[in-house]
């Protein structure tokens, strides 16, 4: 594991965010490719399990990104995805991995820049990290 | 001798007579009468094991252990169930997760070697040590409590709660944070490998700290330790002792005293406590020391209704008849709160009396949850 | 005192114990019977009725119970237990201990005048399985042999507070003796016969059943009491809870037996049959009465047994059928809820009645006799015999015989042969005593 | 007798008050004292009482009583005392009787005093009157000849002969083959212990051959008995010679057979198709084919399917059989070593006191090795399967050894009448097609060997020797005991006992059991040296008597028979004095002693004279 | 009638029924004082003509009490109290005394309450039923002294006995008579020699025609023919004198 590298996985709703990330590629916007997104119709579907599995199955870190409050396609699922990642983020603690590792944004599906700019900051952040703690025992 | 004449064997499933009475007893069976222990068992002996493996009432079992209790020829049906639900996985034959398997990732997690931060609720007013004869097994209640914050956030309290008690009767209790899930859930889930993995880390980091004792709170992992670990390690090298049990014995020796109340609670027996393990009689003791006034529901002890699901695989409409029944029992004892020492009971039944659409007959329940050390705790003499 | 070389001890005045005294006593032997019951005539006596034949228990027992009290040879010690043996086959010494009665046995006539007079009431009648009550001045029950009253002492007024003295007022034959102390007696006897029965196992101590906390669930000994015309509903069958007559009645089998957990992994080897029986006569009380039999395996093992059940089945509409059943609550009603698997379904009936066929265990007193008496037990307190199949009759101290259930399993036949078979042993050791001596 | 003068004495019981307080008891005395014959009437507080019996006994010395009546509670209880009190001052005690004024008379009618006195006055009147009829008998007492018959060497008889002569009586053990020891003969071993058949029988048969009161007989036959109790004049026939022989009592232990199922299960069609018995035979010779697959068939021929009966001891045989096959299976082949042959009978297992084992779990996962038995390894596995109905393994032994079966993965299928399994022979391979009940599915097995468990029956012989003996059997074909609770091993008729599997079905502890049992009751007229029955008995006027035989007909103590003459003749020994000859008797040449037409129409119609005074 | 106390003759077997009386006393059942218990070994033990003998005394009533069938002491002596009850009863219903006045009863020794209850229930039916008209009408009188003469002879008690062996194993032809074929044999038994016994009675007391035999009787002329040729060849009726050309016959054999 000389060049570690981060892996993301980045959820994201269908209305806002994927259309964001969209927006990012239409406009060649550049950022880290170790991100692998996952469309999600709404983050209000996000189950706490995702984030979990997604760790255990390796993840460096987790991004999940929804609609802005207000602007949720189904009304309020984001509202309630708010509430389970804080919930996540408090188990991650618990177990012992950073609650950095998890980030929920908030991108419409315009911000294809702000989509770009989380992800170059993710991948930073998570330089700084290191590889997940969980990852030197699984082998 | 394959895989299933060995669990067969392990579990004294020959024995079976076919009288019946573990279906005439089975709670599931009485809402589900498609379902039956005997079925399972006398079609394993009949040579009908891969049908066994395959069919879903491996999952229907609620696991609480009511027919071991009764049959007369002590079959160990609730041991055949656990051992033929890892066969059933590895063909394919998975259960359907609550919470979408959360809650096993997490346990899962727990063994996966990292630091981690298991005594975040370990404040300074609480006395502990790194090496000692007693060793306090902290178990999960913290991160379920997390889990099921609008269920059950006061299981984050239970470690502290009981080490505040072992505290205030002068015990300074090991804890560590090395600790890793007991498995409970995995077993149960057919997740033989990665629960003899984290068995194997706990009795490493307990042998560490040199306990001769092991207390729990836990009424499942109090079980696990007693029964499954003894059964893939033989005897242990320490005691596993319920804090039920050691308390009692404190109380007994005059070491903690309890502040006035006139509390009324009725208490529930889990299966994993009661049944699984006889403690019926200590937590009752308890509550008489602590001038508590106990109502009991009618179906107490080797009788009582259990909470419909283990190890969060077998949440269905016979769940949910089972809570509702045990409500409406806790509801007619007209008492404060029903006081277990389980946390799946504490969420399980939450989770009904929390549902948006509770059954008109719950409307208006009173009738609260309670952890049992919590409550003990804060009914310690000088606590606030 | 007799000479050893003419007499036996018998232990135990129930059918067993009668018949081993009377073979004894008609071949001129002298028979201490020691009973530790006020009556002779044990469990027998409190049946309504037997199988196969559905003769009347107390009507054929009554005869041998006179017979025997009555019997030249026969000393019936009531209220008696056995304290020590010693000496050997053919030269014992029998300590026995005659608890005090506080009635004159010889003067009492039975006239039952004190019964309706004494002040202290209430008290359960355990004769009658606490269905009834009785007073403190009492007849063990209506047939009993000897007919005498007896005080009991820890709830006589008198004998408590020196207050009251009601009996002894009434008491024209002068038979009250508040004085009464225990006696211990010896005897010179060449053989013991031991036949101490059975005792009916208490199933509130198996919660399946909800014996003890729903009212119509009854014992089979309780049912056997209702439903005797002597008894205390003189013979109408009535539920605990309301007095209602029932119109259907589940009979449990193997309650308590059969069951390793239990203690008694053993058949009673009777309950099959008298629940049969049971259930017969619940059709000759009642009228249209619907009873179901449910059994593990239906051990009609004997002579006309199985012809027995056939009847049941075809003339009295008795259902048989083969699970394992529980009480699972009962109804607003008060009918208990039977719970029951036919092939691999689980199924929930609710009935009138249930009749628990409670298993019948050795005696209490088996642990202390068999130190006295210096004789081993088995694993499960039934007396050992030698060797099952050779010397069934001999315990493990020669001398000592062994008649009845107090040997294992068995029903009425069975037990008066074995109360003649050990009298036969006794008669051999009695024999062999004059040839050798 | 009848012309000597009557001298009454009545004696009325106060019983406290429990009489005094609901009859006028001075009145009745008055009243009693106008009745013919009577010399003497006297009331006491309790005549049971000391004083009382004393009073009776001055009394009928004072006032030369020769009848004496006392008014009292009831016969039932206090005959006997009062018939002593009377004997001990010379009275012969047939000339006292009772009247009931107490249990049916002032305890019936303790509101209606008036009317209980005239109750109780009619009552003494009635009492009187049979007491003027009374006529003193003496018990006859008849001699018993001190020798016993045993018919039957199997256990039971060989028990039963044993006891008799360890009693101290001579006995002629007979048996009809040519050595002891009867259908046990047949068996490998025995199902208590699992010991060696043979070797029990050896030690009974030693004891019966070593005892010098024992005459063993064997080849012969009992062809001929006469007699009645005490008295029997028997011929045995050994081999054609007869011979003479008179004998006290006699015990029947004739034992039993095996039932050969016919047309069933596809008996006779295969080798492989055999009865228990032929099983043990199979065991017993050594000459067990090479299995890997037994099927137990039970209750074939029996519960309805041609007996009635269940055979009680076929399940427990049954289990033995499949649990010897399951733990020693080489030794029953004979393949190893010469020694008896099963050996390796497992240690009796202990069971778990009361619930203390939560987790009925035998073997760990970490630990199989040391939890396997060596049979694992040894080759494929015998497969057992037993077909029940139910399984009768009553009491402890049986029972424990029935969950030991399962422990041993003998595989336990009950069946229905309604779908009994089908064995068809398919070119020689076996095929049972079964209806699995709770699984509700059809199933087939093809075992190597199918044992089908059949009932025992009665003898070839047992109707004839039923009336040789004039005892009867039952429908079930087996001897019918006096009395199935109370006299399991005795006759209605006095002096002949029966004991064993000719009397049902019986394991072999229970036929010893039995065969001492019949023992001791066969040795208490030997033990007397005499019979004295009450003397109750009925008497034949030989004068009257046509010789119908209707007395002999309803007689059920065969106590009455046909003398030389064609007249009946009772045989007062073994009499009971029910009364049946007497009032069948066309001729009313019956005479019941102490219960005469005469004395029960003069009692009766004493009742219905109107009381003076 | 209100007073009207009945006189009553129970006859009670020894082992069932006397201990049964015995228990209703024990336990205080209270019953009338009507009855007068006479005890019996065996219930078996009373014949036919006993029962009678009772009616033509002037008894009231006659019970007659033993151990459930099964329950005998004598094995099965209450079979046979069945078959005779029956018998006295069929001849009471010929003489014209109410059947009701006899009765027949099982009463255990366990069933003190019964017992009372049974003798209440007799009382009462017997006070509804008025004094025994018997003793007041001599008519009456002959005819149950024809029906205990019946009651002694061959015919009736040898049939009673034969119930068991003519309904289960057959007569000498082996013939199975069925339980109602059986009755009704002897019903018309029973009949006959009832009416035989009538004739030897009247004719004893005087020497009678045919005619005023059937007159007496109330049967047809032909039929009492039928059996005065029947009773002269058994010579039990001989010829008296001729009146006319009326023959009149006298009993050789005494009558009742």
């Amino acid at each position: 594991m000389t060049e570690w590298d981060p892996k993301i996985v980045a959820f994201c709703c269908n209305w806002c965010s994927y259309a964001g990330a969209d927006l990012a590629g239409v406009s060649r916007m550049q950022y880290p490719p170790n991100a692998r997104v996952i469309r999600i119709m709404c983050t209000g579907r996000l189950e706490p399990e995702f984030i979990l599995r997604a760790f255990e199955l390796g993840a460096d870190g987790v991004l999940v990104a929804g609609c802005h409050i207000g602007d949720c396609h189904y009304v309020s699922g984001n509202e309630k995805a708010e509430a389970k990642i804080a919930m996540a983020a408090e188990l991650l603690d618990v177990l012992g991995i950073d609650k950095r590792r998890l980030r929920l944004e908030w991108i419409s599906a315009s911000e294809g820049r702000k989509f770009a700019d989380t992800m170059k900051d993710f991948v930073d952040k998570l330089r700084e990290l290191g590889p997940s703690p969980l990852k030197g025992v699984t082998q | 001798m394959t895989k299933i004449e060995k669990i067969i064997e392990d579990t004294g499933a020959f024995d079976c007579a076919e009288c019946g009475k573990c279906t005439s007893l089975c709670p599931v069976a009485k809402i589900d009468p498609n379902f039956a222990p005997r079925l399972i068992v006398v079609k394993a002996q009949s040579g009908l094991g891969e049908e066994v493996k395959a069919d879903k009432d491996i999952w229907s079992c609620v696991t609480c252990e009511i027919c071991n209790n009764m049959c007369p020829y002590e079959v160990d049906f609730t041991g055949f169930i656990q051992r033929m639900r890892s066969e059933a996985v590895n063909m394919g034959n998975v259960p359907a997760c609550s919470q979408a398997g959360a809650i096993h990732t997490m346990q899962r997690l727990t063994g996966k070697g990292q630091k981690q931060n298991r005594l975040l609720w370990l404040t300074d007013d609480l006395k502990v040590k790194d090496k000692g004869d007693v060793y306090f097994f902290t178990g999960c209640s913290y991160q379920l409590g997390v889990l099921f914050k609008d269920k059950a956030e006061e299981l984050k309290r239970v470690p502290a709660s009981v080490v505040k008690m072992l505290n205030a009767a002068g015990i300074e209790p090991v804890v560590s944070n090395d600790e890793v899930c007991c498995g409970h859930d995995l077993i149960w889930s057919g997740n033989e490998a990665v629960f003899e993995e984290l068995m194997h880390k706990n009795i490493a980091t307990i042998k560490a700290t040199g306990a001769k004792t092991v207390v729990f709170s836990c009424a499942e992992g109090y079980r696990t330790f007693s029964v499954d670990y003894q059964d893939f390690l033989g005897d242990l090298d320490f005691e596993v002792k319920h804090i039920s049990e050691y308390l009692l014995d404190l109380i007994k020796q005059g070491k903690l005293e309890f502040k006035d109340t006139n509390a009324k609670v009725t208490y529930h027996d889990s299966c994993r406590l009661g049944r699984h393990m006889g403690i019926y009689e200590q937590p009752r003791e308890i509550l008489k020391a602590m001038k508590v006034e106990l109502v009991e529901m009618p179906s107490i002890k080797e009788k009582a209704i259990g909470c419909g699901v283990n190890a969060f695989v077998s949440c269905s409409e016979v769940s949910r008849k089972m809570q509702l029944d045990r409500l409406l029992e806790a509801k007619g004892t007209n008492t404060s709160a029903m006081l277990t020492f389980c946390p799946k009971c504490l969420i399980h039944y939450n989770c009904m009396l929390r549902m948006e659409k509770k059954p008109p007959e719950l409307e208006k329940a009173e009738i609260k949850l309670r952890d049992f050390s919590n409550f003990i705790a804060e009914n310690l003499k000088g606590s606030p | 005192m007799e000479k050893a070389e003419s007499s036996v001890l018998v232990i135990g005045g129930g059918v067993a114990g009668i018949q081993a005294s009377l073979d004894l006593a008609d071949k001129g032997v002298i028979v201490q019977l020691v009973e530790k019951e006020p009556s002779i005539g044990g469990k027998m006596a409190q049946l309504d009725k037997t199988f196969p034949t559905n003769d009347c228990s107390i009507c054929i027992l009554a005869p041998k119970m006179a017979d025997c009290y009555g019997h030249p040879n026969i000393n019936v010690w009531t209220m008696s237990e056995v304290i020590g043996l010693e000496g050997s086959k053919g030269n014992f010494k029998a300590k026995v201990l005659k608890k005090a009665r506080y009635v004159d046995e010889n003067k009492c006539t039975g006239c039952g005048e004190c019964l309706e007079k004494c002040p202290t009431k209430g008290l359960p009648n355990a004769w009658e399985q606490n269905l009834t009550t009785r007073r403190a001045i009492y007849m063990a029950f209506m047939q009993a042999v000897p007919r005498v009253a007896i005080i009991d002492p820890e709830h006589c007024r008198f004998l408590l507070e020196g207050k009251c003295g009601v009996c002894k007022k009434v008491c024209k034959r002068e038979a009250i003796d508040y004085d009464m102390k225990d006696v211990e007696m010896e005897f010179n006897v060449a053989a013991v016969v031991v036949a101490t029965g059975f005792d009916v196992w208490d199933p509130t101590r198996s919660t399946e059943y909800g014996y003890g906390k729903y009212p119509n669930v009854f014992t089979a000994m309780e049912y056997e009491r209702i439903i005797n015309a002597a008894g205390p509903t003189h013979g109408h069958i009535q539920r605990r809870s309301d007095g209602q007559e029932p119109v259907t009645m589940a009979y449990i089998q193997c309650v308590g037996s059969r069951n390793p957990r239990t203690g008694h992994p053993y058949c009673c080897s009777v309950c099959c049959m008298h629940s049969t029986k049971e259930s017969m006569l619940a059709r000759e009380h009642i009228e249209g009465i619907k009873s179901t039999i449910f059994y593990k395996d239906m051990r009609a093992c004997a002579k006309g047994f199985n012809e027995y059940v056939e009847r049941n089945k075809r003339d009295y509409g008795v259902e048989y059928i083969n699970s394992d059943a529980t009480v699972q609550g009962q109804t607003e009603k008060g009918n208990p809820i039977v719970s029951f698997d036919v092939a691999g379904k689980s199924h929930q009936k609710e009935f009138d009645m249930v009749v628990l066929a409670a298993t019948l265990v050795p005696s209490k007193g088996n642990v202390e006799l068999a130190k006295k008496l210096g004789v081993e037990l088995d694993e499960f307190h039934f007396f050992k015999m030698q060797n099952r199949t050779l010397d069934p009759i001999n315990s493990s101290r020669p001398g000592v015989y062994l008649a009845g259930y107090c040997a294992g399993p068995m029903d009425i036949p069975e037990s008066v042969a074995m109360g003649s078979a050990a009298a036969a042993k006794a008669m051999e050791a009695l024999v062999q005593r004059k040839v050798f001596a | 007798m009848s012309d000597e003068e009557k001298r009454i004495g009545v004696f009325i019981c106060h019983c406290g008050s429990n009489i005094a307080g609901f009859i006028d008891v001075p009145a009745v005395t008055e009243y009693v004292k106008t009745l013919p014959d009577v010399v003497f009437a006297t009331r006491n507080l309790y005549t049971c009482a000391d004083d009382g019996l004393t009073s009776i006994k001055e009394s009928i010395k004072e006032h030369k009583l020769n009848r004496v009546v006392v008014a009292a509670c009831t016969p039932r209880t206090h005959a006997p005392l009062f018939q002593g009190t009377c004997q001990e001052a010379g009275l012969n005690k047939y000339l006292f009787t009772f009247v009931n004024i107490r249990d049916q008379c002032s305890w019936v009618h303790m509101k209606e005093k008036e009317k209980a006195t005239e109750k109780a006055k009619d009552l003494l009147r009635m009492g009187v009157a049979r007491a003027r009829l009374l006529q003193a008998q003496d018990e006859v007492k008849v001699g018993v000849t001190s020798a016993a018959v045993v018919i039957g060497g199997g256990v039971a008889g060989m028990s039963a002969a044993l006891s008799i002569a360890d009693q101290g009586f001579p006995v002629r053990l007979v048996e009809k083959e040519s050595e002891l020891g009867g259908f046990v003969r047949n068996l490998s071993s025995v199902y208590q212990e699992r010991e060696d058949a043979g070797a029990l029988l050896k030690t009974i048969i030693d004891r019966v051959r070593s005892n010098p009161n024992i005459e063993v007989l064997l080849n012969s036959e009992v062809i001929s008995a006469d007699g009645f109790v005490g008295n029997y004049d028997i011929i045995i026939d050994t081999k054609g010679q007869e011979r003479n022989d008179k004998v006290g009592v006699i015990v029947l232990a004739t034992g039993t057979r095996e039932y050969i199922p016919k047309g069933l299960y596809g008996y006779g069609q295969s080798p492989n198709i055999v009865t228990l018995t032929e099983f043990e035979k199979l065991v017993k010779e050594r000459k067990l084919p090479k299995l890997s697959s037994v099927a137990f068939i039970q209750c074939v021929g029996s519960r309805g399917q041609d007996k009635s009966y269940c055979s009680r001891i076929c399940c427990n045989v049954s289990l033995k059989n499949a649990m010897n096959l399951a733990e020693n299976y080489k030794n029953m082949r004979g393949l190893e070593g010469t020694g008896a042959v099963v050996e390796a009978a497992a240690p009796k297992e202990t069971p778990s006191e009361g619930g203390e084992r939560r987790h009925g779990r035998r073997g760990r996962r970490g630990g199989a090795e040391e939890s396997e038995e060596g049979g694992a390894s040894e080759g494929p596995k015998l497969e057992i399967v037993i077909f029940n109905r139910d399984i009768m393994a009553y009491g402890v032994d049986h029972e424990l050894m029935y969950n030991k079966a399962r422990e041993k993965k003998v595989r336990l299928v009950r069946y229905t009448p309604k779908n009994i399994p089908k064995v068809s022979v398919d070119s020689g391979k076996l095929v049972i097609d079964y209806w699995h009940d709770t699984l509700q599915m059809q199933r087939r097995m093809t075992p190597d060997l199918i044992v089908l468990a059949t009932p025992v029956t009665s003898q070839a012989d047992a109707k004839e020797i039923s009336m040789m003996l004039k005892v009867p059997l039952g429908q079930d074909g087996f001897f019918l005991e006096a009395h199935v609770k109370l006299r399991p091993v005795d006759f209605a008729t006095d002096g002949i006992y029966v004991c064993g599997t000719c009397k049902g079905p019986a394991d072999i502890p229970e036929a010893v059991s039995q065969g001492i049992a019949a023992a001791s009751r066969a040795s208490i007229p030997l033990a007397r040296g005499f019979v004295q029955p009450e003397a109750l008995s009925a008497f034949v006027d030989s004068e009257v008597c046509s010789g119908c035989g209707n007395c002999i007909e309803v007689c059920p103590f065969t106590a009455i028979r046909k003398n030389e003459h064609g007249k009946a003749e009772v045989t007062i020994a073994a009499c009971k004095g029910c009364g049946n000859c007497g009032a069948t008797c066309p001729e009313n040449a019956i005479f019941m002693n102490n219960y005469s037409d005469e004395q029960l129409l003069a009692e009766a119609k004493a009742a219905l004279q109107e009381a003076k005074g | 009638m209100s007073d009207f106390e009945p006189k009553i003759v129970v006859f009670l077997c020894n082992w069932c029924s006397y201990a049964g009386a015995d228990l209703a006393g024990v336990s205080r059942y209270q019953y009338p004082t009507n009855i007068r218990a006479v005890r019996v070994m065996c219930s078996t033990r009373i014949s036919a003509h006993i029962v009678l003998e009772l009616f033509k005394e002037g008894a009231d009533g006659v019970m007659v009490s033993g151990c459930h069938i099964g329950d005998c002491h004598y094995i099965n002596g209450n079979l046979f109290t069945k078959r005779r009850v029956k018998l006295a009863d069929d001849l009471l219903k010929l003489t014209g005394v109410e059947p009701e006045r006899l009765r027949l009863e099982w009463v255990s020794a366990a069933e003190g309450e019964k017992y009372s209850q049974v003798i209440t229930s007799f009382v009462k039916k017997v006070k509804e039923l008025g004094p025994s008209p018997v003793l007041k009408d001599p008519k009456l009188v002959t005819r149950l002294g024809a029906a205990v003469m019946a009651a002694k002879y061959f015919r009736s008690k040898t049939l009673t006995c034969k119930e068991v062996k003519l309904t289960a194993k057959g007569n000498v032809y082996e013939e199975v008579i069925g339980p109602k074929e059986y009755d009704l044999m002897i019903e018309r038994a029973i009949e006959d020699e009832y009416q035989k016994s009538l004739i030897l009675t009247l004719s004893s007391q005087e020497a009678r025609s045919v005619i005023e035999l059937a007159k007496e009787i109330g049967q047809p002329t032909d039929r009492i023919l039928e059996y005065v040729v029947a009773l002269r060849a058994k010579n039990m009726l001989a010829l008296d004198r001729i009146e006319g050309t009326t023959p009149r016959y006298r009993a050789t054999i005494g009558g009742a």
